[in-house]
């Protein structure tokens, strides 16, 4: 498997997500955002940081690099995009994705180990989770609001886009396991043909035991197994 | 220029600066909503053509239209 | 413009001094000269009245690579990989705009380790506050955490620890001290000494505006009722401009194109041009006209003084011109020769064409001046007998005070606006004794605490100096650490007083002492004066950011219980200290007294033994005890780890308040299994350090023998509530 | 009511804002300056007391003197 990471000046997990994809064997590139084209992969990934310092609005300048063009040519052909985080922030604004993120509700940036209920195992990101269905990840952002007018909320509803809600432990999903106050606890959705993948919360920062868990890893390994 | 949340997106800054004010002893104040403002300076006569360039700026880049407004104001 | 005394008044320079400038320069400064004077010889950039005592520290032993003179220290951590860091304060303008002034402390910070040719890897602060009940408390302490989150999150730099504490001294002198730590191969540090004649001079980053102009006299003077007025001296921070030019300098820094590299910190465009120059013995020649600048129009005088933010000096090696400009031009910075080396010793700055100023360098740099400051010896009190009726006090209800208490709350509240985690090598955060952080793709790990006990100072600054530096040891012991060095920020009012500056000379002594005896060298540091207001000073407050090595992250160790059924051992003699004691301060209201006494030869050898079981897989998890006594601690372990003790108070002498809240110094809390006990007390024994056992871990419950039992949920409830109330956080 | 950072000092978002203009091809965009902007609805029918409460709030909540300065906008 092929990946490719796009990154933007002010993106800080570019790294990390690259040492996560490297340990599960997946032959990754740095791409430029400047870049004029994408070299073939299976997967792209926009990892997260600040792209564009976060001014003006999350995401938002990102989404109009000049190597967007081809990362959403290689999503309307089917290929696998993964937006982490800041990553995501740019999926909704290039309307890859719909909704928005706005600033989290206690007005403060967030950083801390959180739980998640997976909801949607079938697609590629995610099959792995059939083992283990409420995971931890740590969340890292001042604006993970997920908001959605109810058309959109219902659509993603009744289509099961929605990838991973807010928990507990146990897998209770309820307005006192919301951090950020997200729209029904939303943590990460996809597009209708499942082959993008929007989410807060950050896989790649979980992955190695040392790191307190190594949640993160089921979704690397669904990837190579897919 | 100036960009606000639409009115049935809940603003969290503007809540916490009305609720603010009531502590400090406002009582008067009903409600605060926060939004952005540019200044921007641009190199054109013609007001009309400026105005369309602004126009365009706000809905390509400025504002997001599924959650924000905006009002153009040229000087 | 003619040179009135006001003029120099206003320059922060003395009388006396300004008749040493111009016997130095042979001549009367011009505007520009003297602003330049003002911004080097201000106490901030020349340690005038710090040097002596600094002197007095221990720098050096076969660990430390570079000590305190350049950007920041660098130890050795073995397999060619190095260390750098240090701490600095941004207290004055952190007062006046909270976010800004906190945001651009950490930046400054950061480049001072990225400068060195490092990878940041993690950064932690001490921030120190008035009263929460100040009204000018919540909003700083809102806007400064805020602010140290925003550019280190923004910069993709963990925040990995720190410690916030409250006190009415701080009521109108907020301290913000920030700490960051970087990664180098030891074969690619860069230093900031010039070298050769007639070497290209490049300024990169960002432009220069008139901000911050002077801000390097302001954190050298006294607050007054006028601080309004100093406003316009606060810049604002742009991180993201910032993660361009770390990344940009780093990638240059791959080969050898820079011969040497500073960065624009306090005093701006001065003092790195001057420094430069002067560590290489050399001169430096600057055209003006060619700095980027951000507003039109901008005086000789405005640049020079400006402070705006990350902003770089570079002297590069010829023929590398074109290249580096490539780098810098990719990531979107400014990049401009402005510049060369000159063998002639001094500084000569250029403008429209005119010589707009010329000056010795050795005048601005080495002939500094140096004052022996008058000092006085600091009253020690002495440990008067107290008639306290202990029983009116309950343990319990004691143990909740101070549980409860702004200053021993639980803190998520604040580093929970930090990413901590970004870099994936963040393998201890916020919570424990130290946090630690592991090179990356490596199996090893660096510990890094910073600490501070501002009461302990107040009332004897060389115990309490020592005392600081000790739990800075003690806490990266904890984690299984062998500490290495320390940084330290000294945060002190008015040295022209006496009196302040005898809570100096005493402090530094106490953290020489301690220095030198646990051989634990001093490698950077920053001195704050006049942290003063209308003649009110801020107690003594050295921090020490401390850093050490786990050379193998799979004999790290943690401070939450483990394992029920396991036996809680007290390591060190309690004597029952209580004078400047938590319990004293939160729950009896006694603020007076001494503080608990240092035996710097205990601390070793306790310390040693423990940093031994550790490495022997020994122990289950282990705290330091320090402020709020044995019962704190203990509770402490117990919430972390979610399983609670059944405690006895051993044979003791003592009260039994004495025994859990006395604050003496040297122990630690040890969690051991069945398994493990013997071993462990033979190994104590042997040694003859002293031990007690305190109690069995059971289930969810803290119970201490006839007298309270209560469930773990309830005093993390009691411990995090604090901050959500008094943000008014559901 | 608006609430600008002053001129001498630095307008980090400001400045991305006109160099992303400038790379979507707006060439003739000078400046860019971001701002917030509150609204701010009072129960007040007195024009020059609403003015004055205004005024106050803005100085010691919503702008600090020290890098930002002000404008209100009665309506
Ligand atoms: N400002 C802060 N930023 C990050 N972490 C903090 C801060 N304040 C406190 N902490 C964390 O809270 C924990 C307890 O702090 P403190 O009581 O000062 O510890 P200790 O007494 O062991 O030095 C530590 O892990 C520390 O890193
Ligand atoms: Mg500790």
């Amino acid at each position: 498997m092929k990946s490719s990471v796009i990154v933007f000046p002010g993106s800080n997990c570019d790294r990390d997500i690259a040492v996560a994809l490297e340990k599960f064997q997946i032959k990754n590139q740095m791409i430029w955002h400047n870049d004029a084209s994408l070299p073939k992969s299976d997967l792209v990934v926009l990892p997260g940081g600040f792209s564009y310092g976060d001014y003006l609005r999350t995401g938002c300048i990102a989404s109009k690099s000049k190597i967007l063009d081809d990362v959403i040519k290689h999503a309307k052909n089917g290929g696998l995009l993964l937006g982490i985080c800041n990553g995501f922030q740019i999926l909704t604004e290039t309307g890859l994705l719909p909704g928005v993120l706005l600033r989290n509700k206690k007005l403060r940036f967030l950083s801390k180990n959180v739980f998640l209920k997976v909801i949607n195992f079938n697609n590629r990101f995610c099959h792995n989770y059939k083992k283990k269905d409420t995971i931890e990840l740590p969340i890292a952002h001042n604006e993970g609001n997920y908001f959605a007018n109810e058309k959109e909320i219902k659509k993603l509803e009744d289509n099961d886009l929605i990838a991973f809600k807010y928990s507990d432990k146990e897998g209770n999903i309820n307005e006192n396991t919301n951090p950020n106050g997200s729209s029904q606890n939303i943590a990460g959705i996809l597009n209708n043909k499942k082959n993008i993948l929007g989410m807060m919360p950050h896989p790649e920062r979980l992955i190695d035991p040392l790191l307190s868990g190594e949640d993160g890893s089921l979704m690397f390994e669904s990837l190579i197994k897919s | 220029m100036i960009v606000t949340l639409k009115k049935e997106v809940l603003d969290p800054q503007g809540k916490v600066v009305s609720q603010t004010l009531k502590n400090m002893g406002y009582d008067n104040i009903t409600n605060v909503r926060q939004g952005k403002h540019f200044d921007i300076e641009l190199n054109e006569t013609d007001k009309e053509k400026a105005k369309k360039a602004v126009e365009e700026i706000c809905k390509k880049l400025l504002s997001n239209v599924v959650i924000e407004d905006y009002t153009i104001n040229l000087k | 413009m003619e040179i009135t005394p006001e003029i120099i008044d206003r320059h922060g320079i003395k009388p006396e001094e300004y008749k040493k400038i111009i016997s130095l320069i042979g001549k009367k400064p011009n505007m520009l000269e003297l602003g330049i004077f003002s911004a080097m010889w201000n106490e901030h950039c020349s340690y005038k009245s710090s040097k002596k005592y600094l002197k007095s520290l221990p720098t050096k032993n076969e660990k430390v690579i570079q000590g305190p003179g350049e950007n920041a220290g660098v130890i050795d951590i073995g397999d060619n990989d190095a260390i750098v860091f240090k701490i600095e304060s941004h207290n004055h303008p952190s007062f006046i705009e909270p976010y800004q002034g906190a945001a651009t402390g950490v930046g400054g910070i950061l480049r001072d380790v990225f400068t060195m040719g490092a990878r940041p890897i993690a950064i932690l602060n001490s921030i120190h506050f008035g009263s929460h009940e100040h009204p000018k408390t919540k909003n700083l302490l809102n806007g400064v955490v805020s602010g140290i989150g925003g550019y280190g999150n923004c910069i993709g730099v963990p925040t990995v620890g720190g410690e916030v504490k409250f006190d009415s001294s701080y009521n109108e002198n907020i301290l913000v001290n920030a700490m960051a730590v970087g990664l180098v191969k030891k074969d690619k540090i860069f230093y900031s000494k010039a070298k050769g004649y007639n070497q290209p001079v490049i300024y990169v980053g960002s432009k220069t505006g008139r901000d911050g102009i002077h801000g390097a006299s302001m954190a050298s003077a006294e607050f007054d009722e006028n601080a309004e007025s100093k406003k316009p001296t606060v810049q604002v921070g742009d991180p993201f401009t910032e993660k361009l030019l770390l990344e940009a300098c780093l990638e240059l820094m791959k080969d050898d194109s820079i011969i040497s590299i500073q960065d624009m910190g306090a005093a701006g465009l001065t003092s790195s041009s001057i420094e430069m120059a002067s560590k290489g013995n050399l001169g430096i020649e600057i055209n003006l006209n060619k700095i980027p600048c951000r507003e039109k129009k901008m005086t000789p005088y405005e640049m020079m003084l400006s402070e705006s933010q990350e902003r770089m000096l570079l002297i590069i090696n010829s023929e590398k011109i074109e290249s580096a400009k490539k780098i810098f031009v990719k990531w979107g910075l400014d990049f401009s020769v402005i510049g060369k080396t000159t063998n002639t010793k001094n500084l000569i700055l250029n403008f429209n064409d005119e010589e707009v100023a010329k000056l010795p360098l050795s005048a601005l740099s080495d002939d500094v001046p140096i004052y022996d400051r008058k000092w006085e010896k600091n009253k020690a009190p002495l440990k008067k007998k107290l008639q306290i009726d202990y029983k009116s006090f309950k343990i319990l209800e004691s143990l909740k005070k101070i549980l409860m208490s702004p200053n021993n709350a639980e803190k998520s509240w604040v580093w929970e606006q930090y990413d901590q985690t970004v870099m994936g090598d963040t393998i201890q955060k916020s919570g424990g004794d130290s946090a630690v952080v592991r090179i990356h793709g490596k199996n090893k790990g660096v510990a890094i605490t910073v600490d501070s006990s501002a009461h302990y100072c107040l009332a004897n600054p060389i115990i309490g100096g020592k005392q600081i530096v000790s739990e800075c040891w003690r806490n990266l012991i904890s984690v299984g650490a062998s500490p290495i060095a320390i940084t330290n920020c000294l945060n002190f009012g008015n040295p022209e007083k006496d009196k302040i500056m005898g809570q100096f000379v005493e402090c530094v002594d106490g953290i020489s002492q301690a220095c030198v005896y646990l051989d634990f060298p001093v490698v950077s540091g920053n001195v704050s004066f006049y942290n003063e207001t209308k003649n009110k000073a801020i107690s003594p407050t050295p921090t020490i950011g401390g850093v050490g090595l786990i050379k193998n992250l799979d004999t790290m160790m943690t401070n939450n219980i483990k394992e029920i059924g396991s036996f809680i051992l007290v390591i060190g003699k309690t004597l029952g200290h209580l004078n400047q004691s938590e319990f004293f301060r939160e729950v009896v209201g006694i603020k007076d007294g001494p503080p608990p006494a240092v035996n710097l030869f205990n601390e070793k050898n306790n310390g040693l033994l423990v940093q031994n079981l550790i490495s022997k897989k020994l122990l289950n998890s282990v705290h330091d005890v320090s402020s709020g006594g044995i019962l704190f601690a203990l509770t402490e372990m117990c919430m972390s780890g979610n399983i609670g003790v059944k405690i006895k108070i051993p044979n003791n002498k003592i009260m039994p308040h004495e025994y859990l809240f006395g604050e003496d110094q040297s122990r630690y809390l040890i969690e051991v299994n069945e398994k493990n006990k013997n071993e462990v007390c033979k190994t104590l024994e042997k040694n003859s350090i002293f031990y007690e056992m305190l109690g069995k871990t059971q289930k969810d419950s803290l119970v201490l023998d006839k007298e309270f039992n209560i469930k773990l949920n309830d005093l993390v409830e009691i411990n995090s509530s604090w901050f959500k109330s008094y943000f008014k956080e559901n």
